[in-house]
């Protein structure tokens, strides 16, 4: 299975209680890791809210996770 | 044309003159600041956090596209991260054209995709104590800015 | 809200700061500035020229309008008199609201209304040693703007 | 006939040679106050392109004119 590096950002980092770690996981997608992650973390936002990032680029929702990947989730944005 | 981050307090006249150019007959700014209330609460702070690396390539799509859409000489961003106070500067776009409806046009298109798209976080310190994470509401029913 | 000519130079930082209201979450400017060329011709500098008391009631006329079309929370203008090298600045506009529609809306409508409306007059110089009062063209087969 | 104050700027300054004069009319209106004035002094702005103000307002081109008035000829503006 691959090890993943996962950030955490803004209401996610705080219900996560951390900026980042790395984990193993059969997830295959970034919607499958969300899902996994929110059902053990307790996370608020549901799936449809949040946006993946892969290695600083955004991707699909359904974008391949590969082993090494630096993955984050981005909740809405409200800047400015 | 550049887009940053910075985690300190912005200097706006040194932002300005720094897009100083003969050949430009308009310049136009757009200042975001730190507003005593939203949406009906009253707020003491705001705390602004970034995915830095990708809210920089996100910043500078963002300028490309500027520059494509509209007849720019210059154009700057800078947006702060940390905690602000009421009436601190939080945005800072400053557009200069030969003519003014481009300079208006463009300084409005980079403020409005930058709330839309950078990956950029807003905390409410409102006072009564309470905090919330601005737009991350964890209803599903809609979408949000980014989808 | 004041709209007032000034003959030395603007201070454009001090005239935002007038601006500063923690009600307020966007602030738009617009400077406009002395540009090095016109319609194809090399300038070398821009003389103005205002009918003052005129364009001071006009000016607040203008400004009470914004008032009215848009949620402002302040407005400045200030437009220069006298002789005006390069890059210098010849008008300032502010507007600050709860809002950045708003913000960018207003100050729009100011500087199209000033530039339409006040009785002010701009002489090129330029490069060849030529002058041209801008606008002032001598055929009457077309309205000026204030027509 | 009444007695007027006329002041110009801009290029009717330059081409009247003076900032302001005293005068004394039979013209009723500003349009012909000004078309007087053109033949005189051999204006090259025609009166359609041109506005009047009246002590310091602007005024329709037929409004009348009383002595005592201060009456100004704006060319085309182009502030900004």
């Amino acid at each position: 299975m691959p090890t993943l590096t996962v950030q955490y950002f803004a209401i996610l980092r705080e219900q996560r209680g951390l900026t980042e770690e790395k984990l193993t996981t059969s997830a295959a997608t970034p919607t499958v890791l969300y899902e996994e992650l929110r059902a053990r973390h307790g996370f608020t936002l549901p799936a449809n809210r949040v946006r993946a990032a892969v290695n600083d680029e955004f991707v699909a929702a359904d974008a391949p996770l590969r082993d090494g990947d630096r993955v984050v989730f981005i909740p809405p944005v409200a800047g400015g | 044309m550049s887009f940053r981050l910075a985690a300190t307090p912005l200097d706006p006249a040194a932002l300005q003159r720094a897009l100083a150019d003969i050949r430009a007959g308009a310049c136009v700014t757009f200042e975001g600041w730190v507003r005593n209330r939203n949406e009906g609460q009253p707020v003491l702070s705001l705390e602004y956090e970034a995915y830095a690396p990708l809210a920089e390539k996100e910043g500078a799509r963002i300028l490309a596209e500027a520059r494509g859409k509209f007849a720019l000489l210059g154009a700057v961003c800078v947006h702060r991260t940390g905690h602000l106070q009421l009436g601190e500067l939080a945005v800072w776009v400053g557009v200069t054209a030969e003519h003014r409806g481009a300079a208006f046009d463009a300084c409005r298109y980079l403020i409005d995709e930058a709330k839309a798209r950078l990956p950029i976080w807003k905390k409410e310190h409102y006072a009564s104590g309470a905090t919330a994470w601005i737009n991350c509401a964890t209803r599903g029913d809609h979408a949000g800015a980014t989808r």
